[in-house]
């Protein structure tokens, strides 16, 4: 276990957990918990960030890039080395993968960044043509650009106050992009929040270019058992169902998400 | 060492059973436990037809508890008789299903479809959901309408029947009275406690419905205080739940007067929840000389200990 | 900012009133806490004559909550008014007294020398007590009981009245309408909930009592839901309690329709909640432009929300 | 905070309090809280053990003699240098001193010891002959032997298996003493499980004794607020009361102690 700050707000937090790294895919999420604490009660979903590997590359582990939002995300920001955290999954369905010469494109939006380090790496192994679009409120808070540099992914950067990249929202650039996309079309993926996930399937859809859009709901089990996680998703011409994003999702396919 | 509990003419290889709501329809854990282990599952609460349920959010966690508001989303009987319950018998569980009406008639209808199916072990008799207006509700909380509702599903199938009764009321006993008149084979308690919690920055719920059902280890104190109360008065078995979260928990109901336990909220902390109850059972048996689990079904002395120390933190 | 409430002819200077039992005669805090800046002191319960309450141990602590039987030790209403009423109105308390009897004969009696007596700015009606058979809970969980003890008390005294209602019925509000009805001033919601918790290893109680009421932030969704509930029914204030560790947690019951609020078991856990809690609330009141903390007495927006997000948090 | 693991079960958490440390007088007692935690609820009683100096000699604190019980204890024993926890105090009743030629005899059970220290202390400086008996459960429970010792204190110790002092119950050297206790007459200081306070009490008064007893009630406000602290209570001929050993105590005169 580790746990590194990067902002005061962000931490990355290393989980010794060799079977969850080789389990999970591009998108998947455990359901985290610091050990022995019954306060909060409940456990929190968190996509997973890395995989992590030892020196040797076996896999090691999971990392989460944890935003501070209440309770238990505080208590992850201050966990030690040492401490110990349960850690249930890998959960859900991940993204599907595309590859060249179709593109992808990655909309991520703040802590919406965290499932697209593992879905860059798959991509890049596949040799897929991959942008990464991503929106922060300031610049100190664009997180691991190196990393998406070094797998050689494309970066369009937008901040609020204008500090780096575009000036405002990340689909700015986004409808820029799809204006002009190719004859192969792209695969956007986008994970964020729920305003610039609703924003980014429209977009998607208007520009016929397919989307795989990763929700975020409160989660009581992520296992499926309580039905808390629910969102309304329609195919074709039936009716919206209520579905369970934590076996369902939390990736689902941008055009039959029903946005209220 | 023998764990098995007796319920009407069923006998469960142990007394733990997967709480109503908490656990989906049972398939969804079956890559966590091996269903065949758990004393008996209990499917969703179900109507005759499909329902949505609220919309989200459904759920929010309050100190040592949660409330919920689901609405009783659910597949409804016949879908559930077709897709789930085959699966369910192929997995060894047995299964409870938890029976939900807007009248006494779909309460029968719905019983009946259960009664020509096969791998239904009970029918536990929601007339308690809190979260909905047609849930049965208008049932649970009068004597009269429990009394009916079960009479009615007693005539209506060979199944156990089981009500399960709703802790809102001033006087939970004599609902297991009533239950116990009506020809049922045993009871659970409790369903949740209406409960309701604000965001005070917006001023606005916390969850869509308003209100919702409190669960968790919060309630367990209450909980055992009714199952001890009905342990008393009637001598049909219990099945008592409310904040189990361990074995302690689940001794802690068995002495109160329950002879199976539900573990609800809990499942979803620690969906291993299971093996380390089961585990501790066996170890405070081997440790406390107890041969028969069913041996300890209302063994509380409730004769007042005197002096200084109880054994506090054991409760938490 | 002002932060006065007015229950009946009292003004309040602040909403913050020490629940009964859980802060003695307001005198042993005296050294903590500046007795004139809270909105008011309730004493703990008193009967006529003395009384020496259930033997130890008398209390035990469940998730988020604890459970009592003190059992109303108390020193009766004669030594109240000669030893520590004078000191309470020295000290500039506005001193609430939580009225107790076996009999209505009792309650009257009670409040007839409370009358007469100087410094009492209120009598609340203690008719929920869940730890002794003569506290009263016969007239509170009973309508007629309710009415007749409020009706027989209100024209025994000019103070203002106040029951103290329970919980542990099945539809609080009602209660709180037979109040109104027989002339009460306000009512005061929530006493404990009855409850219980059994020690496994020796199978014995926690508590001398084996049964007592449960306190603290466990039940504090089941409050603020009945506080809604009531303040949907009735006209007159609503003093709400249960569970109230903070600011948030005052503010979530002002806007399910409390006037004032009463701080209990969290007086236990910090002394000086009561600054803490008075920042907390002005802070609040600074964040949000409220002028007069009045204005958010019942200020619930029950119209549901949708989406993914509730304020999950802020509740526990 | 430091503390300090004298065993698997006993440590001394020692507490930066300058103010409590200040006001305290022997068996006066605080009660405690980690912060932040809200599991256990409520804090727990624990008698001041010693009062902190810095070089020069000023109060900066107090520790406390910890012994593993519970949650709440075993928290308080896992507890890191920098953790902080919620101190209120010093509350009770301290022990009256009496001073020479009476003698004092402290008798400690277990973790009953920990009132003694200050108290041998204030006897050390007002030269009162001081006796320690004080018993355990083995001798690896007998701590802070060194500490009495420089006070000048003379050690009785007694252990349940005998691996050091008397073998079995340190009422049983307090009785031979009893037996022979000189003119001048002992005041006898007792805090301990129940059954030893009891049986100190009545063979204090059986040797015509006076006793000052430290009795231990579940507390949930160490104030006067809740009164689950209450002790019977005999004042000469009249009727016992329950008293609330948090104010009116925790020290107790013996012969005054119902004892049922
Ligand atoms: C005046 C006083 C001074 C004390 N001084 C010390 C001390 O110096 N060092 C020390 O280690 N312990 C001391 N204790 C005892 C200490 O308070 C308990 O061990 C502690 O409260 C147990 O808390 P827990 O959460 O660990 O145990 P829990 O899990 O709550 O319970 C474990 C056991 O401790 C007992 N206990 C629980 N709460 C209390 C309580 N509030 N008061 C007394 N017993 C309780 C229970 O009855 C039970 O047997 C003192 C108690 C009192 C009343
Ligand atoms: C599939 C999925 C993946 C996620 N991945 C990450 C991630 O990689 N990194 C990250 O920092 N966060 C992630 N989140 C969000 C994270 O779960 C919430 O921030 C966390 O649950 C908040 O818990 P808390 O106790 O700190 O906040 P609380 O005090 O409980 O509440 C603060 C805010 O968080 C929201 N929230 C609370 N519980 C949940 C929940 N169970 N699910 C969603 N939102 C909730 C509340 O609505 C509220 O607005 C993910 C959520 C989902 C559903
Ligand atoms: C999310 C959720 C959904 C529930 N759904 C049902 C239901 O469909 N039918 C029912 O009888 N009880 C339902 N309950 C109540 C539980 O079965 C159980 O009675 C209650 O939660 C108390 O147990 P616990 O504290 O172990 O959770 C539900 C509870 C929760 C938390
Ligand atoms: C130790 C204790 C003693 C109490 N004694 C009384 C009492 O004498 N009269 C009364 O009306 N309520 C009594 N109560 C109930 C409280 O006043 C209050 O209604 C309840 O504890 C809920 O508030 P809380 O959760 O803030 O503690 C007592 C509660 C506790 C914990
Ligand atoms: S989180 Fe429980 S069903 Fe999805
Ligand atoms: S501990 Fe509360 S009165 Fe003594």
């Amino acid at each position: 276990m580790a746990n590194l700050r990067l902002s005061r707000e962000y931490s990355v937090l290393s989980l010794a957990a060799p079977e969850v790294g080789a389990r999970t895919r591009p998108g998947q999420f455990v359901m985290l918990k610091p050990a022995g604490v019954t306060d909060p009660l409940l456990r929190r979903p968190f996509s997973v960030f890395e995989i992590l590997r030892d020196s040797r590359g076996a896999i090691t582990g999971v990392s989460i890039l944890n935003k501070r939002a209440g309770r238990s995300t505080k208590r992850l920001y201050d966990l030690e080395v040492g401490d110990v955290v349960s850690c249930l999954g890998p959960l859900g369905l991940p993204f599907t993968p595309v590859s060249a010469p179709r593109q992808a494109w990655m909309v991520a939006g703040g802590v919406g960044l965290a499932p697209f380090a593992t879905l860059a790496e798959s991509l890049a192994a596949s040799g897929t043509p991959t942008t990464l679009f991503y929106g922060a409120r300031t610049s100190d808070e664009l997180f691991y650009l190196d990393f998406f540099g070094r797998l050689g992914v494309t970066l369009v950067l937008a901040t609020e106050d204008g500090g780096r990249g575009v000036k405002g929202r990340v689909t700015a650039p986004l409808e820029q992009a799809l204006k002009s996309v190719g004859a192969d079309g792209a695969m956007v993926y986008a994970c964020g929040p729920e305003p610039m996930l609703e924003a980014v399937a429209k977009l998607a859809a208007r520009y016929h270019q397919p989307s795989q859009v990763s929700v975020e709901r409160v989660m009581g089990c992520g296992l499926g058992g309580c039905y808390s996680c629910v969102v309304p998703v329609k195919h074709g011409n039936e009716e919206a169902n209520l579905v369970r994003s934590c076996i369902s999702g939390p990736v689902f396919d941008g055009a039959e998400l029903v946005w209220d | 060492m023998d764990l098995s509990v007796r319920i009407g003419s069923l006998t469960l290889p142990n007394p733990l059973i997967a709480a109503s709501g908490c656990f989906g329809y049972g398939l969804e854990y079956e890559q966590v436990v091996d269903l065949s282990t758990l004393g008996a599952v209990v499917s969703k609460g179900l109507f005759l037809k499909e329902r949505q349920g609220h919309p989200p959010p459904r759920i929010v966690e309050t100190p040592a508890g949660m409330i919920n508001a689901i609405g009783l989303q659910g597949i409804g009987v016949h879908r559930f008789v077709k897709e789930k319950l085959p699966q369910l018998r192929a997995h060894g569980a047995r299964t409870f299903v938890n029976v939900c009406g807007s009248t006494l008639d779909e309460y029968v209808e719905v019983c009946k479809v259960l009664s020509q199916a096969e791998g239904v072990s009970a029918i536990e008799l929601n007339i308690s959901c809190p979260n909905i207006k047609e849930g049965g509700i208008q049932f649970g909380c009068s004597l009269t309408g429990t009394y009916e509702v079960v009479s009615a599903v007693r005539k209506a199938t060979h199944l156990p029947v089981i009500p399960k009764l709703t802790p809102n009321v001033t006087d939970v006993a004599s609902f297991a009275r009533a239950s116990e008149d009506a020809g049922a084979d045993a009871v659970s308690l409790v369903n949740t406690f209406l409960a309701m919690a604000i965001d005070v920055e917006t001023r606005r719920p916390t969850i869509s419905n308003v209100m919702g059902g409190l669960s968790g280890p919060a309630i367990r104190p209450i909980a055992v205080r009714m199952v001890w109360e009905c342990y008393q008065l009637v001598k049909i078995p219990i099945i008592g739940m409310g904040g189990i979260t361990n074995a302690r928990d689940a001794i802690e109901f068995m002495l109160a007067g329950a002879t199976a336990v539900q573990i609800g909220t809990q499942n979803f902390v620690d969906p291993f929840v299971w093996g380390k109850v089961l585990a501790g059972i066996e170890d405070y048996m081997t440790r406390h000389k107890v041969e028969r689990l069913s041996d300890l079904i209302g063994a509380f002395d409730p004769s007042p200990v005197r002096g200084d120390k109880p054994v506090v933190g054991t409760n938490l």
